[in-house]
């Protein structure tokens, strides 16, 4: 019943990806554009990635709130590493640690260990037994990191869905 | 006068018995029995010719029309005509000895060797009635192929040897030089058929007809004019009725009547004497002629010693071409003839003693002559006749040659012509004499290279001297009955 | 303005070349094509307005798409040295 | 003949004689492909070029759009493109199979091995 | 309606019948439709040979799209000739590939296989047919990639390395024609070939025009293997499956001299080929040396499948010798033994096959005895190689005959007796077979050779057959050549 | 948005520099004996020359050449580099005379070729004036399709299309036959 | 008047993008391993992308063009982390230590 | 790649897309730059992604060798379909004005055929090569 509930509204979001993408409204092109979103989903479900990581519809509008955010840090720590950057003494200090991440979901690891990527300054080399290992550039983007902040904005998406 | 069906015949025939021959190859007798009677017929054929082209009919017969303007024609004029008699009746007695000598020598591989021979008849033929230098073209090709199985017969590593060399230079020499002339020829003349008087009268000139002539008599290297002879007597290797049907019956008659044609009825007698062209040709034939003399007085091995006196035999025809004068040309002609009656005699008895006694050698014929007569007395026939004394054919054409050589004044040739009776003699007649009047060796020694004849030597298998004893008295009778020969070759020498 | 975008492009464009002629590890070359490929996207992006027909975009799309897969069969050759394997399917760990 | 007008030409004959180069003197196989690739991809910049109009723009119909660059060259390319990628695949796939069968991809080691058999 | 739309017919027959070959799984199955397509094939290129002779060139305009603008194939008397070549070949050795892939390929490839082949015909056959030089380009890929996957199946691991020399040198050659293409292209806006005939004419010695002329002609020459540019074509062929070599030999280099005539006389035109840019004097010593040289190195091999294919070279020679000389003569010539070739080289390799399928190598050695063991595939054999040779009745004469004619008639006699010097060679390298093979005993343990199935030998019978019979009539074959020939020197289409 | 004068000295400039890119990636592919970097190299180059397309106005060969340049050839390459080596042999010699010398021949005979070509861009020039110009002016009316490449492609020219997918079809067939299940080699 | 805001705030993004875009080159050019010039790949990736795609779709206005970039944008932003995370991961695993400035850091779990 | 968590979870979402995205491109080459073999590619490319993280033996379950072996010689014979169908409606092969009642729908419709088959080819080719790679490495590594 789930999947089927995924199905139909991964069609509709490709339907509405396709509208998106095309401007056309000519019946034709929509034809077109439903026989694709039809094809694609029987695809995708072939391939076994209609589940909830692969469609993740459950976390909502949480997303977008943790998107803003997230896109604020992104400015922040690429101001500061730019500035490191453009520095003539390049006061960098990198440092590789791990850090716990407290995800209950594998999707959820994937959103930190993606969003510690996104932001200059961390990046993830690894993800295993619910930890991250991190590469720093600075001491203070460490710290950031490490203070947990994102890992616990991240938990909060609870990326489980109810499986 | 439409006798053209059988031309025809006369090719179709050797043909049809091939393959006959080859389907009965599983019984000998039948086999032999086919070989005969295709001689047989085939000669019957080509004489039903005979009363035609004696009355001036040409009879001719198209085949197909290969290149535009370039049938395969044939046209029967009388050196065809000549050369089909004397090949085609030569075969009937080569074909009764064959079977002796193959038998006798138990020879493997017997049924190859009767179809190529019919093949090579076959060719002949083609050569024989060729109407234009195409037709002549291809069929001495197919001649060197179907008699290219003969030569290495034995498939010895040293028979292998042989027909590479032989192969090498006949189609070496046809493709390189003869075809680059024909082509040539063609190039100039438009035509290829043989017209009397010459094609390329008045449309070549100067050096052009010079190596163009170069091209044709080196093109034809079966007429062996040194230094293009070495296949010759490398190919002695071969069984000697093949080696008779390449010194009599086909192969080199082949080359020098081709280069007769050549010399008549693609340059013209008088087209080529006045050119001047010819001079350089008489040297080389008179060199050919005296070298190959010599060289045969050094040879002890009796085939070996024909072969060149074979060389020195041609040259006499091609020096008859090169002298471009009726006479010259008549008596080349003739030559032809008395020489293959006379060597197919030779090359007879040289298989016939090998036959009986395994002797190659003539330092070992000692005294045979008077186990062997009949063979030995052939063999002074035929040497006679090759010598040119009367009463034997070969005086003939040897009287016309030098009268064709006095006609140009070239007294230079006269003298070669009796110097090289000399030297024949001189190679020819020991072998007899040694035969009949040296004492024969122990017998200890005869036992040990004879081992067949163990009871002493005898004459060879009655179908080996059968043959010869008809050849020889060919011999006898061609000087006797020249005179239709003569008026046969009349035409071509005086248009 | 667009100008001064695509000369910015081009220069961070030329830049990543340099990292990725220089190396000196493979991994760099790898980081310097992947970022190359980002600026082909976005260059291509602001070509496509510099030249007045910005309906183009959908190439952006496909290199941004090709990068992206070009780069993961990259690293599965670096890692795995070949691009079939799947990698045995019960392990979680990375490694 | 104004020099800048044909510098675009230049620069890519310079290119297609690199990859001519890679091709014809390297003994790698792989390389040869890759060289492949350069020299034919280089071709396609020559036909693309010929095809420019200064000031013309893509060849797609819109509005108030008057001057197009040539399609023909781009249609030509998609064509040669296609070919290209055909080829380079059965170039590596054959790389493969020689991999296979010699144990190496280096020109000079396969014809160390010409053993006949 | 059949025959309205014969010219479009005659390449997509077969190159429907490709994908559909893949369908069928089963490889007798894929065999049969490869069979019926290239039958098919060869029926509609006697028909639109006889439609050309009888009513002069076709033009078909695909899509429906005039000219220039469009694709359009123009069928005149010189590519007919080259599709009725092809696609009798074609004919000939699908039912003798039946045997030979069996034995040489493994079963579940077979219907990939045909399809392959299919492809490759279809590829040579538009070549030929098309009169769009963008579109040539496309489908000479078609057949180069196909060959090259068909040589590369050969048993003998170095037919990789064969098929991968084999794929660069192409698509260098293939590259070169493309730049060649475009620069004419850029200066004239067309590709239509006889668009291009009249647009270049005007531009005279124009600098790009010259040099896409020898681009093109390298291109076309690296395909066709002229001498300095050969090094692919003896691996190629001598490692290939048996029937692919065949076919190969038969049709691949004669396509590629096709297009260096379309090249040279439609589109050029002869002015600019031959009296602007001299070519014959680049032509006419390369053809030579290709001649002595390859007619040399092919007496030197022990593996006969490489003699032939140097022999091919050296065939190849006669052909551009041929064009070289550029007069009428020559010309049909060339195009004579472009038929001639085609027919004694199939054969040939056909007959090697045979050889291959029942003692298991095409080494000089192993061929001991064969000519009692395998008589009737020993004997097409000797006769393909007197064809080679050039022996009176068969088609190697004609060609020669008509090669000399053309050397005499320029007066160049050395030429005339360079080319029988190299039928010199071909004696040798012929007759080191035939001795072999007549004159050496059967080895010891050969008693297991048997004559090679009749699906084997009718086939290179056909080939060798028709080598002989145009030898002896040479109606057909001299006259569409003299024709095509006059066309194409007359630069009327 | 009003095209800018300023936009046709950019354009010349992006097209140089580009091409700059590609002749320094063109050196660099020559020079390295890493196979990878090569590899990578040459994806780079084909995505720098698909830029270049774009800015010539090629959409659809810069659309193509992404695809197939940057992503299916440098996969295949590196799925080979998988199966054989990543490493290359040091040559002889870096740089070989005689293909040396057979490129400059080659080189300067096309130089020679460009002495008479139109100039780049030049409106005027042949190739825009005799076949294309139809095309553009009555393709899309005639097809119902905008896109006149796409018309052209699949329409005018839709018979060199089919070659180009019977190409496409070929190497599929002979990477099936090459390197499909029934391609196992003997070990001899 | 509009027109001129938007000319401006796309002025803005655009060459704030570039110059953090130039920024992140010069990073991979300057910074001493391979770890931390991935940082400096990361600005160009992140705000340098960003800011020029967003000027960009300002510039356009609502248009599919503005649809079309921000796909760009969220495929950019979606992608970059993995392959970035999936190339270090790759590093390390093929034995690349980083380099940890003047002192050694032993937090690192040996694997 | 299974075990690569960030990996495989990005691909899971991205997937669906990449394909939508090359239909997408598929049937909007008329207008945009595009068309049959660009989708073809995308489409392969998406399953090469896929086989990349999942390993080949889950793609092969996907998109199973028959298939696609059927589907090479589907696109090319609709292609040829479409030449002949011009033909048999009285037009000249490939001409597609007769394919619809009036010129243009006709030349539409064509176009849009042909371009279909050209994608599946290419799509099924693109994947039927990577598999073939692929797979050799697995098998005799």
């Amino acid at each position: 019943m789930a999947a089927v509930l995924h199905a139909i509204s991964l069609g509709l979001v490709l339907f509405a990806t396709w509208l998106l993408l095309s401007g056309f409204f000519e019946p034709l092109l929509i034809t077109f554009g439903v026989a694709t979103c039809v094809i694609v989903v029987w695809i995708a479900r072939r391939m076994d990635l209609v589940d909830h990581e692969g469609h993740p519809i459950h976390l909502g509008p949480r997303i977008f709130v943790y998107w803003l955010w997230l896109i604020g840090e992104i400015v922040k720590s690429n101001i500061d590493v730019a500035k490191r950057i453009i520095d003539p003494r390049l006061p960098i200090k990198p440092t590789l640690f791990w850090t716990k991440a407290s995800q209950q979901s594998e999707l959820g690891q994937v959103i930190y260990a993606n969003s510690i990527t996104l932001t200059p300054g961390t990046i993830s080399v690894r993800v295993a037994d619910g930890s991250v290992l991190v590469h720093a550039l600075s001491a203070e983007s460490a710290a950031g990191i490490a203070q947990g902040d994102m890992d616990r904005r991240v938990s909060a998406l609870k990326c489980g869905g109810p499986d | 006068m439409t006798p053209a069906p059988a031309i025809l015949l006369s090719l179709f025939v050797p043909l049809a018995g091939a393959v006959l021959i080859s389907l009965s190859g599983r019984w000998p007798n039948v086999r032999e029995g086919v070989t005969l009677v295709t001689a047989t017929v085939l000669f019957l054929a080509v004489a039903s010719l005979v009363p035609t082209v004696m009355a001036g009919g040409r009879p001719e017969a198209t085949l197909i029309e290969m290149l535009p303007g370039l049938p395969i024609y044939f046209e029967v004029e009388p050196l065809g005509m000549l050369f089909a008699l004397v090949a085609s009746g030569l075969w009937i007695a080569n074909s009764i000895y064959s079977i002796g000598y193959m038998r006798g020598n138990n020879e493997a591989n017997q049924t190859r060797f009767y179809v190529c021979f019919a093949l090579a008849l076959a060719s002949t033929m083609g050569i024989a009635f060729a109407g234009n230098m195409m037709t002549l073209f291809v069929f001495y090709e197919a001649l060197t192929l179907t008699t290219y199985p003969l030569v290495t017969h034995k498939g010895t590593p040293e028979a292998m040897r042989a027909g590479r060399t032989y192969l090498g230079i006949l189609l070496g020499t046809s493709i390189g030089l003869q075809l680059l002339a024909i082509l040539w020829t063609w190039q100039i003349a438009g035509t290829l058929d043989f017209t009397a008087g010459g094609i390329l009268s008045g449309k070549a000139s100067g050096p052009i007809v010079g190596v163009l002539l170069l091209l044709y008599m080196y093109g034809i290297g079966k007429a062996a004019l040194m230094p293009l002879h070495r296949w010759l007597p490398a190919a002695m290797v071969a069984p000697t009725p093949v080696s008779a049907l390449l010194h009599a019956v086909a192969v080199v008659k082949a080359g020098v009547f081709t280069v007769m044609k050549v010399v008549v009825y693609i340059f013209g007698i008088d087209f080529l004497r006045d050119s001047g062209q010819n001079q350089w040709l008489m040297y080389i034939a008179a060199a050919t002629l005296l070298i190959a003399s010599l060289v045969a007085l050094t040879k002890d091995n009796l085939k070996a010693r024909l072969a060149y006196s074979t060389i020195s035999q041609l040259a006499y025809v091609v020096l008859g071409a090169a002298l471009a004068t009726s006479w010259g040309v008549i008596g080349g002609s003739m030559q032809i003839a008395m020489h293959a009656m006379g060597k197919i005699t030779l090359f007879f008895c040289a298989g016939a003693i090998y036959t009986a006694t395994r002797k190659t050698e003539i330092s070992d014929m000692a005294g045979l002559g008077r186990a062997m007569p009949f063979t030995f007395g052939a063999f002074l026939i035929g040497s006679l006749s090759i010598i040119g004394l009367p009463p034997l054919g070969g005086a003939w054409s040897k009287w016309y040659l030098m009268l064709g050589a006095a006609e140009t004044g070239e007294i230079l040739m006269i003298a070669i012509l009796m110097l090289s009776s000399l030297l024949n003699v001189a190679y020819l007649l020991p072998v007899v004499a040694r035969g009949f009047f040296l004492p024969a060796p122990q017998p200890a020694s005869v036992g040990a290279a004879a081992a067949p004849a163990r009871g002493g030597i005898e004459e060879a298998p009655l179908l080996c001297v059968v043959p010869l004893f008809l050849t020889a008295f060919g011999c006898l009778m061609l000087f006797f009955f020249a005179d239709p020969l003569y008026r046969l070759l009349e035409p071509i020498a005086l248009p | 303005m667009f100008v001064a975008a695509t000369l910015a492009i081009l220069i961070t464009m030329a830049l990543a070349l340099t990292r990725a002629l220089l190396g000196p590890t493979i991994y760099d070359r790898v980081l310097a094509v992947n970022a190359f490929g980002t600026k082909t996207v976005l260059l291509i992006a602001v070509l496509g307005f510099l030249t007045g027909r910005p309906d183009f975009l959908d190439i952006s799309l496909v290199y941004a798409l090709i990068n992206f897969i070009g780069t993961i069969a990259v690293l599965k050759f670096l890692k795995f040295g070949d691009l079939g394997t799947p990698g045995s399917e019960n392990s979680e760990a990375d490694d | 003949m104004d020099v800048l007008g044909l510098y675009n030409y230049w620069i890519v004959i310079v290119l297609m004689m690199t990859g001519f180069y890679v091709v014809i003197s390297r003994g790698n196989l792989i390389k040869k492909v890759v060289g492949l690739n350069i020299f034919q991809t280089s071709v396609f910049i020559l036909y693309i070029s010929m095809g420019k109009i200064i000031g013309g723009t893509a060849p797609i119909v819109a509005p108030g759009v008057t001057v197009y660059s040539n399609p023909l060259p781009h249609v030509l390319i998609l064509t040669a493109i296609v070919v290209g990628v055909a080829t380079t695949a059965l170039g590596l796939t054959l790389i493969v199979r020689i991999k296979e069968a010699f144990g190496t991809v280096e020109e000079s080691e396969i014809l160390q091995q010409r053993d006949d058999t | 309606m059949i025959a309205a739309h014969l010219p479009v017919l005659q390449i997509v027959v077969p190159l429907i019948a490709a994908p559909l070959c893949l369908l069928l799984r089963r490889g007798a199955l894929a065999w049969g439709l490869a069979l019926l397509a290239s039958w098919a094939a060869l029926a509609m290129s006697v028909l639109l040979l006889s439609q050309v002779l009888s009513d002069g060139p076709v033009s078909y305009a695909l899509g429906d799209w005039a000219a220039p603008w469009g694709i359009e194939y123009r069928v005149d008397s010189i590519n007919a000739f080259v599709l009725l070549i092809v696609s009798a070949v074609g004919a000939v050795i699908l039912p003798y590939a039946r045997r030979s892939v069996a034995h040489e390929i493994p079963a579940e490839q077979h219907s990939a296989f045909y399809t392959a082949f299919l492809l490759c015909l279809t590829g040579l056959l538009g070549v030929a047919i098309t009169g769009d030089a963008f579109n040539l380009f496309v489908f000479l890929e078609i057949s180069s990639l196909s060959s090259y996957v068909l040589i590369a199946l050969g048993r003998d691991r170095r037919a990789l390395t064969a098929a991968f020399q084999y794929l660069v040198m192409g698509t260098i050659g293939a590259t070169f024609i493309v730049i060649g293409i475009g620069l004419l292209y850029m200066v004239t806006g067309t590709l239509n070939m006889a668009d291009l005939a009249q647009r270049l004419p005007p531009l005279g010695q124009n600098r790009t025009v010259v040099v896409a002329f020898a681009f093109l002609t390298i291109g076309a020459s690296l395909k066709l293997a002229l001498f300095p540019l050969h090094y692919w074509l003896p691996n190629a062929y001598t490692y290939a499956p048996s029937a692919v070599t065949g076919f190969l030999a038969a049709t691949a280099t004669k396509v590629a001299v096709y297009i260096l005539l379309r090249f040279f006389f439609t589109i050029f035109g002869p002015e600019f080929a031959i009296e602007t840019l001299t070519l014959q004097h680049l032509l006419v010593p390369l053809a030579v040396i290709a001649i002595l040289v390859c007619s040399t190195v092919a007496i030197f091999q022990d593996n006969i499948k490489r003699m032939l294919a140097y022999s091919s070279l050296a065939q190849i020679g006669y052909i551009v010798l041929g064009i070289g000389m550029a007069s009428p003569t020559g010309l049909t010539a060339g195009i004579v033994h472009l038929f001639n070739h085609a027919m004694t080289k199939g054969g040939l390799f056909l007959a090697l096959g045979c050889i291959f399928l029942r003692v298991g190598s095409v080494r000089l050695e192993s061929m001991q005895g064969l000519g009692r063991t395998m008589p009737w595939t020993m004997f097409a054999f000797v006769l393909g190689g007197l064809s080679l040779i050039g022996v009176p009745l068969t088609v190697g004469f004609i060609s020669k005959w008509y090669l000399v004619q053309a050397a005499l008639e320029q007066d160049s006699w050395l030429l005339a007796a360079l080319v029988l010097a190299g039928s010199l060679l071909a004696i040798i390298y012929v007759w080191r077979v035939v001795e072999v093979a007549y004159l050496r005993p059967p080895p010891a343990g050969a008693a297991a050779v048997r004559e090679a199935p009749l699906s084997m030998l009718i086939p290179t019978w056909v080939l060798i057959g028709a080598s002989i019979y145009f030898g002896v009539d040479t109606s057909l074959t001299v006259g569409v050549a003299n024709k095509a020939a006059v066309m194409l020197l007359g630069g009327a289409p | 948005m009003a095209r800018q004068e300023g936009g046709r000295v950019i354009e010349i400039l992006v097209d140089i520099v580009l091409l700059s890119f590609l002749a320094v990636m063109a050196v660099g592919i020559l020079r390295l004996r890493n196979l990878f970097a090569v590899v990578m190299l040459s994806g780079i180059y084909s995505l720098i020359s698909a830029g270049l397309f774009v800015t010539m106005d090629a959409v659809d060969v810069a659309f193509t050449e992404a695809a197939v340049g940057g992503g299916i050839s440098t996969v295949l390459m590196l799925a080979t580099l998988a199966l054989t080596t990543d490493k290359e042999k040091e040559p002889l010699a870096n740089l070989q005379i005689w293909p040396l010398l057979a490129v400059f021949i080659t080189g300067a005979a096309l130089i020679y070729g460009t002495l008479d070509m139109p100039s780049f861009g030049d409106p005027q020039a042949p190739i825009h004036l005799h076949v294309a110009d139809r095309y553009v002016a009555e393709g899309p009316g005639a097809t119902g399709v905008p896109n006149i490449v796409t018309a052209v492609l699949a329409s005018y020219r839709s018979y060199d299309t089919m070659g180009e997918l019977t190409v496409i079809f070929t190497a599929g067939i002979g990477v099936m036959l090459l390197l499909g299940a029934g391609s196992r080699r003997r070990k001899d | 008047m509009i027109g001129i805001v938007v000319d401006i705030v796309s002025w803005v993004l655009i060459l704030t993008g570039s110059a953090f875009a130039i920024i992140g080159g010069v990073g991979m050019i300057r910074l001493p391993d391979f770890y931390t010039r991935m940082h400096g790949a990361g600005i160009t990736d992140t705000l340098g992308a960003g800011l020029i795609l967003a000027g960009l779709a300002v510039q356009a206005g609502f248009t599919l063009a503005t649809v079309k970039l921000l796909l760009i944008l969220v495929f950019l932003l979606y992608t970059s982390p993995t392959s970035s995370y999936a190339l270090a991961n790759s590093a390390y695993t093929g034995g690349l230590q980083p380099w940890l400035g003047k002192k050694e850091d032993g937090s690192s779990k040996s694997s | 790649m299974q075990r690569h968590l960030v990996l495989r979870v990005t691909t899971k979402l991205l997937m669906p897309f990449i394909l939508l995205f090359a239909l997408y491109v598929q049937f909007h080459g008329d207008f945009g730059p595009g068309g049959g073999f660009q989708a073809g590619v995308i489409f392969g490319a998406g399953f090469i992604l896929y086989a990349l993280v999942y390993g080949i033996k889950n793609a092969r379950l996907v998109a199973p060798d028959y298939v696609i072996r059927v589907l090479i010689a589907a696109g090319l014979l609709l292609y040829i379909g479409v030449g002949f169908a011009g033909l048999f409606l009285g037009g000249k092969f490939l001409d597609y004005n007769v394919l619809a009642s009036d010129p243009v729908s006709g030349q539409h419709l064509g176009i849009l055929l042909v371009e279909l088959g050209v994608g599946v080819t290419v799509a099924a080719t693109m994947i039927t090569v990577f598999f073939a790679f692929a797979a050799r490495g697995r098998d005799e590594g």
